[in-house]
């Protein structure tokens, strides 16, 4: 299959998207003539025109509210925020509006909307263009969260996200921009709330997600060398989220490490440590382990910046010491 | 509709708002109802006003303070009355409560608990109208208040720029709870505030319900044609609390009594009366009426079902 | 000792630090005449003047990034936020600065900001009016977190969060200002950080906080009549969070369970029982039993919104249920 | 300081600027420092004309394009380049980046990520200087498009109505990022929003050192005299791309040509030459000194430590 990289997949879902329907548009920052600071939308003004590609001035709590607004009235917003740290500028729409408007208004109401967010460090971008900020809404009940790992994942996914008739908030990492990965040209839209189960294991199970799917893959080659098979399991989506194939895995495995980039206390990662420890309570031979970033704000050094991430390594380390607990 | 209707159904409509907030006063008094609300006695003529410039299609954001708004657009105070009620027949089978109604089928898009949270919505379902080609407008009610928010600025400056069919209407009753304007805005007028969306701003006594009508009528003219939002600043007053329980202490009698006599339903009714399009006998059998309505509407939601708990979790996701 | 409310004992707080300290001042929506939309302020303009009990316009993002600013400067600026729900439109100004600036900058930058928010449903005041949005600033690394759950602990926290050179976010809950409870004339700041063990038992370990430290406090008495001693600690402050308390308790009981008011899905229940999890794995006899809001947004109609929050009768019915899978 | 003496020192310091962002595109290219920057080239009148208006014990705020402020008001180069390299030695110790340096004892409160989120930052610091009657007044620096964000809005309602001692300075360079002023406000210019405020505004141009400095003057002596805050709109160009790696084709090379032939410091420098306040030979003397800094900023910068690991988790909390 050909291979394209994630920033191209997820274009091409975009495209797609909105060849087949026209109430499709974009809103964002700089997405037009500029195609986006991380060029996704690079090209679609010229094929979709000024109207269907927006730029907007300085404004994230109003446009992100307005595509809102033109949700509700049969449009289907995509919007992108450069960086997913300025989405604090847009919580109170998204939190207090568009999560709630469905729940409260009832089938007279839906918010068919995406927020784009790029997410993550590992770019020595500093404090306030590095962060993961997903744990608040998947603490938001009415707000949808997908973060895909691969290209192929990036654009069925997308494409799924247009076409759900709830707000999204679709998580991209910015070290996953020019990652290739083989994607089919005529891509299903993949469902959201089922995990892929990456490679298949019988010692540890490993959920990830995002950038740190990719680096927990690279974890789980390292750990063959050291004679150990774990399964890893890329949630795709955090919600829905999809408990039971890891509840699955647990029971089979006996073993449970959550790899997360976002920081580690009330993250994502205890969500999910929780639910398993929940409904697989039995079955589990160790604690529970989280690999998550060190709470404290995500410096630029080069240096702190690599010590605040999760990694390959410690995944690796925390993998040894956690089956050494047995 | 001839001119001796239309005002007699402004006459209506103003009434029936006027009877359903003391209405729901009383019944806060009593314990009967739970939760807050607030109430838009003193404020009629804005909704009404508003509402009988705008066409069937158009839409219609509002408030905190929307009980008026939707009654004007058509609402069904039964169906509003229900939802203070937190009843399964209400707007919004007693989810939303006061703050969050809305009615789809008439272009009402919700009121809103967040202060300036509509701005927004109103501008990007006005950018949605134009983008679909709709030729639909969009009328925005927000408070003197909201106009402080930051969406207020960012709204009406994306909207001035891409020309959207959208109407700001400013409920300017100099007060955002006990606030007064003079204390949280560096100008006098929110009209003025126009100007800095090269945006025309206008000032009308939002008491009026014509001078209401006049200036929302043209300004849905403006936004039809595609030259865009306008900002209107209606200047008026509420008679009642801001939100149950409130003492009034931040305001004088004096201020209370000078307001009272400029208040919107005496100033029609005085008119219908003048022009004679409406007796003295007439104008109480019309009172009698609106008294029955919300009567019903009482009766109904009364009546009604509370929702079952185990729809709790129903229709989180569409 | 005297008994008097939780706003009393919030609003002598204030007073005296106002008192002590120059520096303090106020800021928010209505708080000067009017005293703010629960009276945790009246009176305070009379004493203290317009200098330093400020009426804002209603500009959440705005003011509170104002006394972020204040703060930086050599003010300690005490916020008030009418609702809780509206700390999103202030979270850019708490998590992407008043987080992150004094680790960043060091120590030429300190923030001593207070934001008490008024958290908590139980009033039937619907969707945007309600929520307790906790989880999301525990999440998020420099933001102190405070919730106190009886008068005197709404004094000395207070105290001791006006007292703290970081941001502090002040959770109170609107059930609570009514609450009375017996407060020293001369309060001790309690240290942030230290919880309080509320009843001592044998059976099972309870942790809450805020109006739901009340709560389970009703429910430790009815399962006393069950036969069940239980063990109630209050955590105070959610961040600083005194884990070593819960573990130790939780050695002893072998049973944990968590009840708050947030919503249940990745909320501060999570990593609590996470955290007891990764450090008393050997202790548990039973899974941790997470007692929370369900996962919709809070209706306005009393039944809906009873059956969506935590409850004394639902805590005994998890406690007892926890207990039976012994 | 006499007039030749003042206008020397602007020279300096604007070259110090130039060079210094001359420099880091250089290094970015070659791999040399990590992250992105916003260089201040072509601006550098704005930043060094206000912080030469302001007394020693004011305050100033800055944006994500915050070397130059911080330049100007007499940060120390190296400390700042050491800084971009990520380094121990750096005003963040590594931690903050281009985007996040502070240096306090010269009342220089920090640049910021965050689009728009100096300017209530600006507003509280004022607040506070009022509050503790220091006299001290604040320079809030921010862009065009800043001024598009919510809290400008807000934060300038604010000042206006406590009469706060704050001057808000915006730089006004054409662009955010790709998108024109045309494109993103929808008037002409920023000064145009001061009157929503009740609050002059002025519109300078923003290459001449001078005509910077007598606005942030006579803004400053308001301020002092507790008449409130000012917005100076300063028009101006970035002569490099928004950030690194940005390629301008959002910008004709007529319209840079343009720009380039109004650019500050070649305006400055004719000036000095035509007052006799400098030679030609005294113009190479001062260049070559600047560029001295400016290499030594950078080999203290590489000669100095990464932070250590174990760094980490200190000073979360003061
Ligand atoms: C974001 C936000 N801040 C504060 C409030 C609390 N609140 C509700 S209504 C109100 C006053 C609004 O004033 P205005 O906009 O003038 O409308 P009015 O009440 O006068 O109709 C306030 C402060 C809120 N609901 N939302
Ligand atoms: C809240 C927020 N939105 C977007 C960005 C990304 N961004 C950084 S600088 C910039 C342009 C700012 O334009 P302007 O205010 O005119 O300043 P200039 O870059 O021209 O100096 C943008 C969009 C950001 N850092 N913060
Ligand atoms: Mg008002
Ligand atoms: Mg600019």
């Amino acid at each position: 299959m050909r291979e394209i990289t994630y920033t191209e997949a997820l274009r091409e879902g975009l495209r797609e998207e909105m060849e087949l329907d026209a109430s499709v548009f974009l809103l964002g920052e700089d997405i037009a003539g500029y195609g986006g600071a991380f060029g996704v939308t690079r090209g679609l003004i010229d094929k979709f025109g000024a109207e269907r590609v927006i730029n907007t001035p300085i404004s994230e709590g109003s446009f992100v509210g307005a595509a809102v607004g033109a949700s509700l009235v049969g449009s289907r917003p995509v919007v992108e925020l450069m960086f997913m740290d300025f989405i604090a500028l847009a919580s109170d729409q998204l939190v207090n509006h568009a999560a709630k408007l469905h729940y409260v208004f009832g089938d007279q109401a839906k918010c068919p909307l995406v927020v784009r967010a790029v997410g993550g460090a590992g770019r020595c971008y500093g404090p306030t263009h590095s962060q993961s900020l997903e744990a608040w809404f998947v603490h938001t009940p009415g707000i949808k969260v997908v973060a895909p790992s691969t290209p192929a994942d990036a654009k069925g996914l997308l494409k799924t996200a247009i076409r759900d008739n709830n707000p999204v908030l679709f998580m991209e990492h910015k070290l996953l921009y020019n990652e290739r990965g083989p994607v089919p040209r005529i891509a299903d839209p993949i469902p959201l709330g089922k995990a892929r189960v990456v490679a298949k294991g019988e010692d540890l199970t490993i959920v990830a997600y995002s950038a740190m799917a990719m680096e927990s893959e690279k974890a789980v080659i390292e750990l063959h060398e050291h004679g150990l098979s774990a399964e890893l399991i890329d949630l795709r989506s955090l919600c829905p989220m999809d408990i039971d194939s890891i509840v699955e895995s647990v029971k089979k495995t006996g073993r449970l490490m959550v790899v997360e980039e976002g920081h580690r206390t009330a993250g994502v990662g205890a969500e999910v440590a929780c639910r398993v420890f929940e409904e697989a309570y039995d079955y589990l031979d160790a604690p529970i382990r989280r690999v998550a970033s060190v709470d404290v704000p995500i410096s630029a050094s080069p240096p702190l910046e690599q010590a605040l991430l999760p990694s390959c390594e410690k995944i690796v380390t925390a993998a040894l010491e956690l089956i050494g607990t047995d | 509709m001839g001119e001796k209707n239309k005002l007699l159904d402004y006459y209506r409509t103003m009434l029936l708002i006027r009877f359903f907030e003391e209405k729901v006063e009383d019944l806060f008094r009593r314990g009967a109802i739970k939760g807050t609300s607030h109430p838009a006695t003193g404020q009629e003529a804005c909704a009404v006003g508003a509402c009988a410039a705008l066409g069937k299609k158009d839409y219609v954001t509002s408030t905190h303070r929307g009980h008026g708004h939707m009654i004007a657009r058509g609402g069904d105070p039964s169906k509003i009355m229900a939802e203070l009620f937190g009843k399964e027949s209400g707007y919004s089978r007693g989810r939303g409560g006061s703050q969050l109604m809305a009615d789809f089928q008439l272009g009402f898009l919700g009121s809103n608990g967040i202060t300036g949270g509509g701005l927004p919505l109103a501008t990007g379902v006005a950018l949605s109208a134009k983008l679909r080609h709709t030729r639909r407008v969009v009328a925005c009610f927000f408070g003197d208040g909201a106009s402080n928010q930051g969406t207020f600025h960012e709204s009406l400056n994306m909207a001035s720029l891409w020309k959207l069919p959208v109407i700001y209407i400013c409920e300017n009753n100099l007060y955002a709870m006990s606030t007064n304007i003079k204390n949280s805005m560096a100008v006098k007028n929110v009209a003025e505030r126009a100007a800095a969306y090269a945006m025309e701003g206008v000032r009308v006594d939002g008491n009026d319900v014509l001078a209401v009508h006049d200036a929302v009528h043209m300004a849905r003219v403006k936004a039809k044609k595609g030259d865009g939002p306008s900002l209107i600043e209606c200047a008026t007053y509420r008679l009642s609390g801001h939100s149950r329980g409130d003492p009034r202490k931040y305001r004088t009698a004096a201020e209370e009594k000078e307001w009272e006599a400029k208040e919107p339903i005496k100033h029609l009714r005085k008119l219908l009366l003048k022009k004679k399009y409406m007796t003295g006998k007439e104008s109480t059998a019309i009172r009698k009426e609106a008294r029955q309505i919300i009567a019903e509407a009482v009766k109904f939601s009364k009546r009604s079902k509370f929702p079952d708990e185990s729809t709790l979790t129903e229709g989180l996701f569409a």
